[in-house]
């Protein structure tokens, strides 16, 4: 099955008058692996807030599957197939792994079901602990995995949801090298039958991992292509490499950033060539 | 594992049997053998007042007479030549507590009598206990009236001795509007009912009624209604420290006594430092018993309570009820020759004593006390001084009987 | 017509009170999410030690305390913060109990200080009078009220401090992470917050009673405001208690003192339903 | 916080492989404790003491509930008074009228009421009464949850409108005196469906029911935190909006809780009026509300089993403190909470895990 599956139009955000989103057209075919790049304040993570419906938008509509997912509610939202991540990973803590997982996967049964005890652990959660490889840990309480086992947990569960379009706010952030190539090899493994759009920095993980690439500037649209068409493009490498210089111009960066970028600081360094540009700007829109 | 169950289960099982214990024997120490509490030499009393809590302010005052009152009759060789023995319990300003711990009283230490209680809410909580267990409280403070347990000696004023007299003072005064203000709960509610109905059957108009929930402090919207309906005196049952944010707020807004007297019924010396004499000199009150009130058994009272408790210490109306109850029903235990219930009751009737504010009378049938009803006003030094007083005591109508007006009221 | 004319600056005094005592809260909760349930019992401080001051200041005392009551419920504030509270960030639910507690021993100490009835404060004889409807006393409560907002406003826009201080109410890591010594600025939102009460608590002394059970009769209050006006804004803070205070002078003239809290309560949960974050509020995606 | 509370027994999910004895733990400690209740503590205990404990088991009740919606939940509810005080009022009314036989019951002759208000008149029935003391909590708790929750009032803000709305609440009851008795509230209660509330034989039968009750719903609640609600609930206490990008609604979840937490308060209110023989508005209050949460703190509020052991350790010592030494319950209960939310906020029953932990030689047995 193929056709559109998810397709934003016209969409504008605006915090405070700041357009953190300004005019977006985005689409998502069926079965794609969509990579959504840009520098910091560029829009990704709030074009995802919009699509799971955190943040309401000025104006535009967003599309799944035809229905319109504006001013839906979060829930809803994923109860119609549509599921995320966290640029900081939020897993229970007090739950054990399988727990966690069995949570995310049983959101479909009827409520008054929810009040019996979990008996065994359902085929859902079953492939979800196997694709993750987070098996060994299943009785284990979630507080005590480590950053890159939490960021493969809450895969696990987006996965264990079983939705049809899969948003994954920076996954690889804060991994070791080794831990980026098992996150990369998974993604992989699930985009074969899923829809899935990743917001990553991280270019080297780009270069490896990604087809499809759409690249974000300032709330717009800037490139949308290949990965090569993408890193070739002038535009693109203006907006990446200049921004060093760029910084001190820009008198709006520093004003909200009181309010930013929280648990930001472990993306920084992942690649020399960019550890300028991600860390200088604290002004991811928020 | 199963070590770690077996544990747990002890420590429960000890727990729970000390829990036992301890109530088994708490109960032992206060069981006694006398039939009616104490022993040979001693007999127990009960003194049930809220020692912490909201109400303790008032109340602990009552405690301190009684205590007095029981020291002064141990003095004196005691009762049917035994001594006295207060077991003193906190009612903690919570009507439930006072009725756990006046089954604690009775049940257990086994008390010959209860003095207790300010509240009305805490009467009515200890009520059905004293009629259950058949136990006598006696009950010093004025109230609404409309109630006469057989268990209950009440020996503060009754509507008649307090609220009625203050409206034929105001009457005599040509105060013929006036407005009503109290704290939202049961005796301010009653007595404004009281007085509705008097003034209707007095040519007297009620300007308006006005309630605060007990505890309210911000009165400026309630002393604008006031002040707009410009009223000859204001009738005030406000309760406690409402009374301090009232008279504050009053003076504020520019009233004065003169123009607008303010006539309270729950107002005493002890309050009037609080509120400050400043704001409230020259208002009036309405009581049987003043700390001024001019005879040789009050001046005793007065230097009794001030050599025991210091001399910055004030007597007020409803200690001085508590001070006589402890009097009273040691002289119905004398007549009775006994301390057990019904013989007390049945002897209490007719007791006459000479007391601070002057003869009171036990009126055996609904066991309310003849009283003088005074009108004081309130002076700059803080102390009351009687502008009127009733002449003689009055016969306690707790339901108004005897008043044709109060027809419709009970 | 009249009674809405009359009313008015009865509601504005109201809310001037409402303003006084909640002020200190809305640093307090708004910066540090510490529910403090003994900001009533600063209050309560604040009295006392305007009554303390009497047998020294005499009638003058209401003013000479003011900054005295500040000092000291400063000081209780800064002590509670640095033995107890500073451990309890991030579990705003544990401190709102702790507080509590802390609320019950220093009502039992009133008590046990300065004795179970009310004392007496007596207002400075040029309080006496008024003008209009509004006494003297309610237009000092009035001009406080005023006045600590503009201290207040002043402090956190004008002074390095207080920008700090906004900084970490804004976003503690990063501004720890910026270098902002947030345990210090701690202690000097709580000094100031509970310093409020302080003067707070000097005012009512004009008002109200001064006795132990002062605090338990404006805390709910206090924290309603809080909450309507949005967390440790101040403009919402003044807002909501102005709104509050005119709510429940209208509300309790056209019917009863009773049924003016109940209408009060039931407005507050009804603006929330709207604005489910009170009046204003900060804007974060952090996920909690 | 992620050592978890693993020895609330109940909390704790069956790890995968237990022995049949860890099994048996839970259960086996919970019928020890069931036989001490309703067998040997009505025999050790005398009639005053028995009641006592009556109360403080109904006081349990409200504890469990409070366990539930802070404890698992996260929903610090300091209004539980409010539904305690519908479900009291429910059956005092019927108490009331039951005593009353046809006539107005006293306070309200008293009170210048004429005519039965209409709202007391279904409260004639028995069946009626007790259903709405558990039905009317949960309605309310509905209606104020569904409000509060679908808007995201939550933490710190739902804890002080619960506060305001048992502040109201208690203002509303004083306020209607000729319909709920004013502060006096209802007393005065003598006969229970044809069993003198005196008695001391009626008061031991009253002390087994609410035992029972406490322990039926003890079970109850016990089984919904062991399942996928309970599990969830957790998880919104942990993280709330986490919870929603998982498909639940959490607003959903926290009202049904909510609502169980104030039925079972209402039940217990219900159970308090015979026990105690008074329902009046200061029980319901900011105060006393406090005090339950204060005790669930001080068990344990992690575990079910700590915080109705709290209320009734609470209780216990709030008689007997109070019998030694008015004046000092306050210092000893402020300072009591402050040392348990400073040094073991898990509270007594985290406390003893802990320490059992400690024990030596625990570790090699296991």
């Amino acid at each position: 099955m193929s056709g559109t599956l998810l397709e934003v139009r016209d969409l504008s955000v605006v915090f405070d008058g700041f357009r953190a989103i300004d005019g977006v057209d985005f689409t998502v075919e069926q079965g794609e692996l969509r990579f959504l790049i840009g520098p910091n304040g560029a829009g990704k993570t709030t074009l995802i807030d919009v699509i799971t419906g955190l943040t309401r938008p000025a104006s535009g509509s967003v599309r799944f599957e035809g229905w319109d997912l504006v001013g839906r509610k979060e829930h809803e939202i994923v109860r119609m197939g549509v599921g995320r991540t966290f640029q900081t990973s939020v897993v229970f803590e007090q739950l054990t792994v399988v727990e966690n997982l069995d949570l995310a996967a049983s959101f479909r049964r009827p409520l008054w079901s929810l009040a019996r005890r979990r008996r065994g652990v359902s085929a859902a959660v079953e492939a979800a602990m196997a694709t993750t490889g987070l098996d060994a840990l299943a009785a284990r309480p979630a507080g005590v995995l480590s950053h890159g086992q939490r960021q493969w947990l809450e895969i696990g569960m987006l996965i264990a949801q079983r939705p049809r379009l899969l948003l994954l706010d920076e996954p690889v952030a804060g991994m070791s090298g080794e831990e980026r190539s098992r996150t990369g090899e998974l993604l992989v493994e699930i985009a074969k039958d899923h829809t899935v759009i990743v917001i990553e920095h991280d270019m080297d993980f780009l270069r490896r991992y990604a087809s499809q690439v759409t690249v974000l500037h300032e709330g717009k649209v800037l490139v949308e292509g290949s990965v090569d068409q993408v890193r070739s493009d002038p535009r693109v490498q203006e907006v990446y490499l200049g921004r060093a210089e760029d910084r001190d111009k820009r008198p709006a960066g520093g004003g909200r950033a009181g309010a930013a970028g929280e648990g930001r600081t472990g993306s920084a360094g992942a690649e020399p060539a960019e550890g300028a540009a991600v860390g200088s700007a604290a002004g991811e829109v928020t | 594992m199963r070590n770690s169950a077996w544990r747990i289960g002890a420590v429960v099982a000890v727990l729970a049997t000390g829990l036992a214990a301890c109530g088994g024997q708490s109960s032992t120490t206060g069981g006694g053998t006398a039939a009616a509490g104490g022993d040979a030499s001693s007999i127990k009393v009960g003194i049930l007042h809220s020692l912490s809590g909201t109400m303790a302010i008032s109340e602990v005052t009552v405690r301190d007479s009684e205590l007095l009152a029981i020291e002064e009759i141990n003095a004196a060789g005691g009762v049917l030549g035994k001594k006295l023995v207060p077991v003193v319990e906190d009612g903690a300003s919570d009507w439930p507590t006072f009725a756990e711990k006046a089954t604690k009283l009775i049940a257990q230490d086994k008390v010959a009598t209860v003095f207790g209680g300010w509240t009305s809410a805490s009467r009515k909580a200890m009520l059905p206990v004293f009629e259950k267990r058949k136990a006598l409280l006696w009950y010093p403070v004025q109230y609404e009236g409309l109630e006469s347990s057989p268990y209950i000696f009440y020996t503060g004023a009754t509507t008649n001795q307090q609220i009625v007299p203050g409206l034929d003072y105001l009457k005599e005064k040509g105060k013929k509007r006036i407005f009503l203000v109290g704290s939202d709960y049961v005796f301010p509610r009653t007595a404004n009912k009281i007085i509705k109905a008097y003034a209707a059957a007095n040519g007297m108009q009620v300007l308006g009624e006005e309630y605060t929930p007990l505890g309210h402090t911000e009165y400026s919207t309630l002393v604008n209604k006031v002040v707009q309906a410009k009223p000859d005196a204001v009738f005030n049952t406000l309760n406690g420290d409402s009374n301090v944010a009232f008279f504050k707020q009053l003076k504020s807004a520019g009233v004065t006594a003169e123009q607008m007297p303010v006539m309270s019924v729950s107002v005493a010396e002890e309050e009037v430092k609080g509120i400050g004499v400043d704001n409230i000199a020259g208002h009036l009150v309405a009581w049987n018993y003043y700390q001024t009130t001019d005879n040789p058994a009050n001046k005793k009272f007065v230097e009794a309570f001030k050599a025991k408790y210091g001399p910055d210490r004030v007597t007020s109306d409803p200690m001085e009820a508590g001070y006589n109850a402890v009097y009273l029903w040691a002289e119905a235990v004398k007549k009775a020759g006994s301390t057990e219930v019904e013989a007390v009751k049945k002897a209490a009737g007719g007791i006459t004593l000479d007391r601070p504010e002057g003869s009171v009378t036990i009126d055996g049938e609904n066991q309310h006390i003849y009283k003088t009803a005074r009108i004081g006003v309130i002076e700059t030094d803080g102390q009351i001084k009687e502008v009127w007083n009733s002449g003689k005591p009055i016969k306690p109508d707790p339901y108004l009987k005897t008043y044709p007006w109060a027809g419709g009221l009970a | 017509m009249e009674a809405i004319v009359n009313q008015l600056p009865i509601g504005l005094s109201i809310g001037a009170v409402l303003l006084l005592i909640a002020l200190g809260l809305t640093f307090t909760f708004g910066q540090m999410g510490v529910i403090n349930m003994a900001h009533g019992e600063f209050i309560m401080a604040g009295a006392y030690t305007a009554y303390l001051l009497q047998g020294w200041a005499g009638r003058q005392a209401v003013l000479v305390a003011l900054p005295v009551a500040f000092a000291v419920a400063g000081l209780m504030g800064l002590i509670l913060e640095r033995t107890a509270i500073r451990h309890f960030y991030g579990r705003p639910l544990d401190t709102l109990l702790l507080t509590w507690g802390v609320s019950l021993v220093l009502q039992q100490l009133a008590r046990d200080l300065f004795g179970a009835p009310n004392v007496q404060v007596q207002a400075p004889a040029w309080l006496q009078g008024g003008l209009g409807i509004l006494p003297y006393n309610r237009l000092f409560i009035f001009a406080l009220a005023v006045g600590s907002v503009v201290a207040i406003w002043g402090y956190m826009n004008r002074t390095s401090h207080g920008r700090r201080m906004q900084a970490v109410m804004q976003n503690r890591q990063l501004a720890a992470v910026m270098g902002i010594n947030t345990g210090r600025v701690d202690q000097r939102t709580f000094f100031i917050g509970s310093g409020l009460a302080g003067i707070a608590g000097v005012a009512l002394t004009l008002i109200g009673p001064v006795g132990p059970a002062l605090g338990t009769y404006y805390i709910v209050d206090a924290f309603l405001v809080v909450v309507a006006g949005g967390l440790g804004q101040l403009r919402g803070a003044v807002i909501a208690a102005v709104a509050l205070g005119l709510l429940n002078s209208y509300a309790e003239f056209w019917t009863n003192a009773s049924l003016a809290k109940v209408i009060v309560f039931v407005a507050i949960i009804a603006f929330l339903q709207v604005r489910p974050q009170g009046m204003f509020v900060l804007r974060s995606r952090a996920l909690t | 916080m992620t050592a978890t509370v693993r020895d609330a027994a109940p909390v704790a999910p069956p790890a995968p492989g237990r022995s049949w004895r860890d099994r048996l733990r839970g259960p086996s400690v919970f019928v020890l404790i069931a036989v001490l209740a309703l067998v040997v503590a009505p025999l050790l205990l005398e009639p005053f003491r028995l009641g006592l404990l009556a109360k403080y088991l109904c006081f349990g009740i409200v504890a469990l509930g409070i366990g539930l919606a802070w404890g698992q939940g996260g929903m610090l509810t300091l209004g539980q008074g409010v539904f305690f005080g519908l479900g009291g009022y429910a059956m005092g009314m019927y108490l009331k009228l039951h005593d009353a036989g046809g006539d107005l019951p006293d306070f309200m002759v008293w009170s210048g009421v004429e005519r039965l208000p209409a709202l007391w008149i279904p409260f004639e029935n028995p069946v009626f009464a007790i259903a709405f003391a558990v039905v009317g909590p949960v309605l309310l708790a509905v209606l104020l949850g569904s409000l509060v929750f679908r808007q995201r009032v939550r933490g710190a803000y739902f804890a002080i409108l619960t506060q305001a709305l048992a502040a109201a609440m208690v203002i509303l009851l004083v306020g209607q005196q000729g319909l709920t008795g004013g502060t006096n509230g209802l007393t005065n209660f003598f006969d229970l469906f044809g069993q003198d509330l005196a008695a001391d034989g009626t008061q031991r039968g009253l002390y087994v029911v609410v035992a029972a009750v406490l322990g039926v719903l003890y079970l109850v609640a016990w089984q919904l935190v062991r399942s996928r609600f309970g599990r969830l609930l957790v998880a919104i206490r942990d993280g709330e909006d986490r919870v929603r990008f998982l498909g639940y609604n959490p607003a959903t979840i926290k009202t049904i809780t909510f609502a169980v937490s104030a039925g079972m308060a209402g039940l217990a209110g219900a159970l308090f009026v015979p026990v105690v023989g008074i329902i009046s508005p200061a029980l319901l209050g900011v105060v006393p509300s406090l005090e339950l949460v204060v005790a669930v703190a001080v068990g344990g509020r992690f575990s079910l089993a700590g915080a109705v052991l709290g209320a009734v350790v609470m209780g216990y010592a709030k008689t007997s403190f109070s019998e030694e030494f008015a004046d000092g319950w306050l210092y000893l209960q402020g300072a009591l909470f402050i040392l348990v939310m400073t040094l073991a906020p898990k509270g007594i029953f985290g406390l003893a895990a802990t320490l059992r932990d400690l024990l030596p030689g625990r570790r090699a047995r296991a």
